[in-house]
């Protein structure tokens, strides 16, 4: 944002002023991936006699195979869970967001307030009732017990970007749809939807990136065959017994990482776009 | 049979009233335009008219049928926005059409109205653009076109001009007036600007602090204003208020005394001042009024010329505007360029008292005289 | 940077009530019928928004204000293995706060707290701006500041520790690197280890603010820094009096982001330490965990849950009042 | 009938056994459905447990062990097995010990797998040899050996830093210097006097004085690589529980040879015994239920505890097993669980959840950990556990 | 000595000139306006000026001295911004000492020159305030105080006054007026509004693609225009551009041929024609220029009546608007009111041709005749 200034000659000691701290910093961000990396690709035997970035001598891929084997069943599960739950979060956010924003009613702030608070409970204290009213749903255990919680628990921060974000689209846009004639669910559908592209981006990376990553909701409301990938991967990195294969370990924690990260390489450029398209007025 | 009839209709937000009981009414076919101050509630009312908002009380009938329960899709109405609420995802034509659209309009006839007014609206070659490649104008003419493709028993402006620079603002200006002439439909148009409220109107009505000050002809509220806040607010440069006290003048009838550095002068009143003589008044006078000398004109009645000291000249380019100082309040007068005198010196100007008013110096209220019989 | 406050329509929602007088004193009967039929069509369009947000409504009231209180109502009872129902009062606040180990936690949650926040912000803001700087490699950079958050904290945990166990990891490296003075055992130094999860969390988190601080700046008024320019002030000046201060919003936004990831921090320091050595990393979340859990005194535990909460809301509902109260900020 | 197991078992040798377990429950014509949650000595297990009874969705059966066994069996949610124990007779296969654990108010409501002995130590004996230092049997002898392999470039101590296993090496002191019955009055009974007392004062300041011998990187390391240091050498010993022994299998060594057990300095003639365990959900679906019963069935069976024990390296849990399988540590534990349980010298893991209740474990290992890891003095700290296990009762 | 010279400044994005050489000058202490339409790059010749911008080519002398390489702290220059660019983050007060703070004034004669800028602009009672409780006039004078806080060798105003409603408006451009004839400071003003330019400027900059049109006295560009461009964006309503051939008129003089559907006249020229005597030119004349007849004026040079049909009527007030068409062209007069005549049916227009002007049809150049002498 600040521009060149003319009479101020571009120093190169300026240049190294802001590009050296980058870069240091962006080697912290960076190392720990670079040391799973390349820790995933050696063998045992390396990986004692080298260091956390010596070179592997001989590139092993069986870290990756036996992390495969380990957990490559759950990815469907996980997939199972993230893809509906994240739609419909975000669907009913942009709702609520529409609704808080477009056609307030007498308390409609409080409501909002109210499910504000969702996003900032401990998880810790609803995880035994929850086992409960889902038992008493007859969802204990399922695929879609896990969609339901990780619905609820993240409407609150959908609804809030999304109703952070329609605070800056003008009521007129609304107000003439309905002097056109339009009803609720067409001027949502044809006018508020089409304009919501990057607070859906916004919306989906986040609620993508909790929801796969989740592990409370995902080992204590999962059965056996509906794991998600993180009590997998939790599984395979936290046995207390056998021999400690690091190779694995980090093949698997890449593995299970793998999604998120094509989600933020693909997208985070929309990510920010998208915050600043209006997620983040305080 | 009224197009539109507002019947003390009022609006609070929490306890702030904002309208306070407005009672309007006017003809199918005629243009209604609303002007008044920033915040005085003309959109407010406007957007009680299309069911947008709801009146704390009051009534609102389109043709002779209360509308107060129908929401703004069963009114019937078209609206332009204030800030053309164009939308964003949709290009020029599906703008135009969507309206339509809702309203199941079958296709053959979207495609003919919309080749018919984007003809109208020389927009024939914007239809494929979204908004955010129109510039100002065009969007305007836009809004403008997406009320139009509907045939609505009442269309609804809010400023839709405010946004353009003043040359646009003309050309559209124009536009409209020749629209409405064509089309014939009942318009109410909101406006803070007082030359288009006069240009476009059959009627006016003067909004302030939630009331209708005045409701008239342009004419009536231009030269016949209600109250020193419809004479002020209207007219530009504003009028000059003169406080001045009432006197006898030569020819039998009244007068108001005039006093500057060069001495006092009386303008002769065409008014019965009577019940004012030796009381003081607000004369209100408009700068055009206040003029180079032209002869001729000197003999008309109620119509002198006095010299006055010239304290400051503007060329507005047609005309230079003179500050004068009269009873220690800065009058201006509107001359022909050629005609401008020079700063610190006078210059003879002329008075014409014909449509000169006279307000109360505590209420603001208009002062309505018997006309004198000619001399 | 004002904008303005939108109308409200609120009225226009609460039609049926405000003015069921009107249509009864209409005098066009005529059209009353018509007038019933679309009123009822109003009607409901006047009740669909209300529709839409009351799932959202009756979920929140259920799932988190139900569940707060039956939690908040355990922790009144002598629960252990599975919840009971008697009232047994302040018992188990009383033992909560003649706990050593909940004191540990909860002084660990302002020192991991305090770091977390100010690191992230203060690294986090220097990022924002310097990539603010017209860098070339923005999009690069950005990513590899934005990936960490796309891992969970299990493979965070995995990855960090691995990075930082002693004779291992960090400190194998510049042994072998040939500085063997290296010694690096905070992960298994109860004193020091709280900031390997300060490392580990400030890793995770930061890229988040540097993702909000790069669009507060991107939102700031071209105009107001050339401002400043004119009145005198250099990029320095610029920052710390104009921009940094402007970005306020985006402060309390961010603290408000990072202070709930704080308090809820609990995958993070299982995965790193598993609360270790000791209990010295405990923190009020894993507290609650392993006593509600693990250890069967879900009395205490909840108590302990009750306390958090109490915490949380003390922060947040400052936030949401003034979120609510409307824009006085910006 | 179905039957989801709920266990945590998810590696190495376990997860063999349970593939095992899998087997057999499938050849008897049921469904496996495994359901393994990994972590924290079985905390995540014992969580999703706790929220799956909770929610009236219980597993099948589940892994569950000593005291617990009488909680939940409290809560009313297990399964009465006594008509499987009635048949396979294990009033008469199973030690008084064991009998006890797995019976609540008389009636049996759990199948024991193993029994895993807590009080070894596992010793290099090269390290030894080349430090010129002798085995120590009591906890003098302890620390002359340790100075003289520490003099002699080695860590005497392979530890990992963790609460339990600071427990562990704990309790078996305490064993060692306080004998079978002060440990039950202190981690069994929980007197506050034995808690107090000098001898556990003393077994504080051993604990201490271990502690000066373990290398500095201890703290968070996990058992498993402690062990690997002794088995290359670098360090001489390890306290460990019996589960140490397949790590040495895996790697190849040869008992007596290129590794040595013997008990913890003074508890030789003792025994902390550590049961692995399961119970039964109550199920309502009848082929369910008979799949309860079966699956009891079948983990009493010789066949089942034999692998298992191999592969864990513990015993069987059954009376009267052909020994011929298992090595000569094996047998040796065996045959002083047989006579410990003659000589009332068994005691149960405190540290592995054996005596008491979840809480006081937790309390316990607080204490023990916290002791440990900062500089508080013994006569602090033992009062202290008797403070906080009082609290956790 | 000129306190501010642009020598040859060009500017360019990538491909796009923007600036295609500007040169302009003016002394110290006098008020230069620059308008143009929207887009002509007036903010940008302006943030050139500020060094806010580096110019492509060209230099800026302030005073004598080339500030091409200086900053804009080194300029010595205080500038209001057109979105007022108020520091959210600071209270008025804070706004307004800013740039003294940061040019380390004592903080004794800050404060004092703090009260005297609040008691100038009337905001005496908002200095806590931040700018977001501040109306957008409110906000436009603190905007202007910030600038005037400082003493600088050149002010630099980007539009101020283009986001306030007409009546603020015109208070603010007196104001405005006035502080300029107090400080005598030199100041470069930009604005789209050319009643702005022409009331507030000592000299007005034309601007139109990136180049000056005209550049000259108020006056001079009113009624003296280079070129078409200028004409037409001078002036509302707008010049009427006539297009008509040039005739030998009846007094030996010239003439141009206007016709409409009553007939035929003749406008005599004052310039000597014969040049494009038989071709076509445009004459351009404003609406004021066209008028009621004035008797008295009938026999001054240049000056006649003509009967004209009537159009359109529009009365903005002071004056009314009548719309005829002459030689297939709109044309606009300004009439008094009273003597506005029917739509429909004729009115007699006076033109006065002193002041008309004649482009070339296909350049749009003006043409410059010799005056002829008076008969
Ligand atoms: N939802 C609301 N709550 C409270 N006050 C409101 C609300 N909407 C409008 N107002 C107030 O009502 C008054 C009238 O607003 P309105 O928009 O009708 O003004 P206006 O006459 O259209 O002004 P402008 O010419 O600036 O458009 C204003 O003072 C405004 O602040
Ligand atoms: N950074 C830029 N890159 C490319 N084009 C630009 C840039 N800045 C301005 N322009 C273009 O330069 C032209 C002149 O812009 P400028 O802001 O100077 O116009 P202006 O005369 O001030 O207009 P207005 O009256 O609307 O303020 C515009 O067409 C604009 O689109
Ligand atoms: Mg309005
Ligand atoms: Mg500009």
């Amino acid at each position: 944002m600040v521009e060149s200034m003319p009479g101020v000659k571009q120093r190169p000691l300026m240049r190294a002023v802001v590009y050296v701290p980058l870069i240091l910093t962006a080697i912290y961000f960076l190392l720990p991936l670079i040391v799973m990396l390349l820790t995933s690709v050696k063998t045992m035997d390396e990986i004692r006699a080298g260091n956390l970035l010596s070179l592997p001598a001989t590139l092993t891929f069986e870290p990756w195979a036996k992390a495969w084997d380990k957990m490559g069943g759950t990815f469907t599960n996980s997939f199972m869970i993230v893809v509906p739950a994240v739609a419909i979060s975000t669907a009913v956010g942009a709702f609520n967001g529409f609704v808080l924003t477009k056609w307030r009613f007498r308390g409609s702030e409080l409501l909002f307030g109210m499910l504000l608070v969702g996003c900032f409970i401990p998880f810790q204290v609803i995880l035994l009732p929850m086992a409960r009213t889902l038992g008493l749903l007859g969802l204990a255990g399922t695929t879609g017990g896990l969609i339901l919680v990780h619905v609820i628990y993240g409407l609150a921060f959908t609804t809030l970007f999304f109703r952070n974000f329609y605070v800056a689209v003008p009521d007129e846009l609304v107000k003439a749809a309905r002097i056109d004639g339009a009803g609720f669910f067409t001027i949502f559908w044809r006018i508020i939807l089409p304009l919501s592209g990057p607070i859906i981006v916004v919306s989906v990376i986040w609620q993508f990136t909790q929801i796969w990553n989740d592990f409370l909701f995902g080992v204590v409301y999962s059965s056996g065959e509906t794991q998600p990938i993180t009590v997998a991967l939790n599984n395979l990195v936290n046995t207390s017994t056998g021999v400690k294969e690091y190779n694995v370990d980090m093949a698997a924690a890449l593995l299970a990482a793998l999604p998120t990260l094509v989600v933020y390489i693909l997208a985070g450029k929309h990510f920010v776009a998208g915050l600043t398209a209006g997620a983040v007025k305080g | 049979m009224s197009a539109l009839t507002i019947r003390n209709v009022k609006k609070s937000f929490g306890n702030t009233h904002i309208l306070k009981g407005i009672n309007l009414s006017i003809e199918a076919g005629r243009f209604l335009t609303l002007v008044g101050p920033s915040g005085c509630g003309k959109s407010t009312l406007l957007n009680i008219i299309a069911g947008l908002e709801s009146p704390s009380s009051g009534e609102i009938l389109i043709g002779d049928r209360n509308v107060n329960q129908l929401s703004p899709k069963d009114r019937d109405i078209a609206m332009v926005f204030q800030s053309y609420a164009l939308y964003p995802n949709m290009n020029v034509r599906k703008n135009i059409l969507f309206g339509l659209e809702i309203r199941k309009v079958p296709k053959a006839e979207q495609a003919a109205i919309v080749d018919r007014i984007a003809r109208m609206l020389q927009i024939e070659n914007l239809l494929d653009r979204k908004p955010a490649q129109l510039s100002g104008g065009q969007r305007q003419r836009v809004a403008m076109g997406r009320a139009l493709a509907r045939d609505p028993k009442l269309f609804l402006f809010d400023e839709p001009l405010s946004n353009l620079d003043a040359k646009l603002r003309v050309s559209m200006r124009a536009e409209i007036k020749q629209l409405h002439q064509r089309l014939k439909t009942t318009i109410v148009y909101v406006t803070h600007d007082q030359i288009e409220a006069m240009t476009l109107g059959d009627y006016i009505a003067v909004l302030n602090n939630g009331e209708v000050q005045q409701f008239g002809t342009p004419d009536a509220i231009y030269n016949d204003p209600a109250n020193r806040f419809v004479a002020d607010f209207i007219g530009s440069p504003p009028m000059n208020f003169i406080p001045c006290e009432v006197v006898g003048s030569s020819s039998q009838g009244f007068g108001v005394k005039m006093t500057h550095e060069g001495g006092d002068f009386v303008l002769e009143a065409s008014g019965d001042l009577k019940p004012w003589l030796g009381k003081h008044v607000v004369l209100g006078i408009r700068p055009e009024q206040i003029t180079h000398v032209v002869t001729s004109r000197l003999d008309e009645r109620g119509v002198s010329g006095h010299a006055c000291p010239v304290h400051l000249c503007e060329p507005t380019g047609p005309d230079t505007l003179v500050t004068t100082s009269i009873n220690q309040t800065k009058v201006l007068a509107r001359v022909r360029p050629d005609t401008a005198g020079t700063p610190g010196q006078s210059m003879d100007l002329m008075f014409d008292m014909n449509k000169a008013v006279f307000f109360d110096p505590t209420t603001g209220e208009r002062l309505r005289f018997q006309l004198l019989k000619a001399a | 940077m004002s904008k303005s406050e939108p109308l409200k329509i609120d009225a226009v929602i609460d039609l049926p009530d405000n003015n069921p007088k009107d249509t009864a004193n209409h005098p066009a009967t005529q059209a009353r019928t018509e007038v019933a039929k679309r009123g009822r069509r109003g009607t409901l369009e006047l009740w669909l928004p209300k529709l839409v947000v009351a799932p959202s409504f009756l979920l929140s009231l259920v799932f988190v204000y139900g569940f707060i209180l039956w939690t908040g109502y355990l922790s009144f009872t002598k629960s252990r293995l599975l919840p009971k129902y008697d009232w047994a009062g302040f018992i188990q606040y009383q033992k909560l706060w003649a706990s050593e180990r909940w004191w540990v936690a909860c002084q660990n949650l302002l020192l991991f707290g305090g770091l977390f926040i100010l690191i992230c912000l203060a690294l986090g803001v220097l990022i924002a701006v310097l990539l603010d700087q017209r860098i070339r490699i923005e999009g690069t950079l950005r990513t590899i500041y934005l990936y960490p958050m796309a891992l969970s904290f299990i493979v965070t945990g995995t990855a960090w520790k691995w990075m930082l166990t002693p004779g291992l990891g960090l400190e194998k490296l510049m042994h072998e690197w040939g500085w063997t003075g290296f010694t690096f055992d905070w992960l298994v130094n109860p004193d020091m280890a709280i900031y390997t999860i300060v490392i580990a969390g400030v890793w995770q988190s930061t890229g988040f603010v540097v993702a909000l601080f790069l669009a507060g700046l991107r939102g700031i008024d071209d105009a107001i820094i050339k401002a400043a320019r004119v009145d005198g002030a250099g990029t320095w000046r610029i920052y710390t009096r104009i921009i940094i201060p402007s970005l306020r919003p985006v402060f309390f936004s961010t603290f408000m982001i990072l202070g709930h990831i704080a308090v809820k921090s609990f995958d993070l320091v299982m995965a790193l330490t598993g609360g270790g050595p000791g209990y010295s990393t405990d923190l009020p979340a894993t507290f609650m965990y392993t006593y509600a859990f693990t250890r069967g005194q879900i009395g205490l535990g909840s108590a302990s849950a009750m306390v958090m909460l109490g915490g949380v809301l003390g922060i947040v509902l400052p936030y949401l009042y003034s979120e609510l109260r409307g824009k006085n900020h910006g | 009938g179905e039957v989801e197991v709920l266990h945590w078992w998810t590696s190495g040798g376990e997860s063999k056994s349970v593939e095992v377990l899998k087997q057999l429950m499938e050849e008897q014509g049921h469904t496996w459905k495994d359901f393994s949650v990994a972590g924290g000595g079985g905390e995540s297990a014992m969580t999703v447990l706790k929220s799956r009874v909770f929610s009236g969705n219980p597993p099948v059966a589940a892994q569950i062990k000593g005291p617990s066994i009488q909680e939940w069996a409290e809560e009313g949610v297990l399964t009465n097995l006594d008509t499987v124990a009635a048949r396979g007779q294990w009033d008469t296969l199973l030690p008084t010990v064991i009998k006890q654990a797995m019976k609540h108010e008389g009636h049996y409501v759990g199948v024991p797998v193993n029994v895993h002995r807590v009080n070894w130590m596992w010793v290099n004996p090269k390290v030894f040899e080349k430090a010129g230092a002798k085995i120590p049997t009591t906890w003098d002898e302890f620390t002359v050996a340790a100075e003289q392999i520490k003099k002699a470039g080695y860590i005497p101590v392979a530890h990992g830093g963790k609460p339990w296993q600071e427990a562990t090496i704990f309790e078996s002191i305490v064993l060692g210097i306080g004998g079978a019955d002060f440990y039950r009055k202190a981690f069994v009974d929980l007197d506050r006097k034995a808690l107090t007392s000098d001898t556990m004062n003393r077994a504080f300041a051993i604990l201490k004085t271990i502690k000066q011998y373990t290398d500095k990187d201890a703290p968070g390391r996990d058992w498993n690589l402690a062990t690997s240091m002794v088995i290359n050498g670098k360090a001489a010993m390890q306290f460990m529980g019996d589960w140490a022994k397949a790590e040495f299998a895996n790697a190849g060594k040869v008992p007596g040879e290129d590794y040595v057990c013997v008990p913890v300095p003074e508890t030789s003639g003792a025994f902390i015994y550590n049961v692995d365990s399961f119970v039964m959900f109550q199920q309502t679906r009848k082929e369910v239920q008979a799949a309860q019963n079966d699956l009891a069935k079948i983990i009493m069976e010789p066949r089942f505890q034999e692998v298992f024990s191999l592969n864990k390296g513990s015993i069987p849990a059954r009376l009267n097993m052909d020994m011929a399988a298992f090595d000569r540590y094996g047998v040796a534990s065996m045959n002083d669980f047989l006579a410990g349980s003659k000589e009332n010298t068994l005691v149960p893991s405190l540290a592995h959840g054996m005596s008491a209740s979840a809480s006081v474990r937790g309390a316990v290992c607080d204490v023990v950990t916290n002791f440990y890891n900062s500089d508080m003095q013994a006569g602090e700290a033992s009062k202290r556990l008797a403070m906080e296990v009082m609290a956790a009762q």
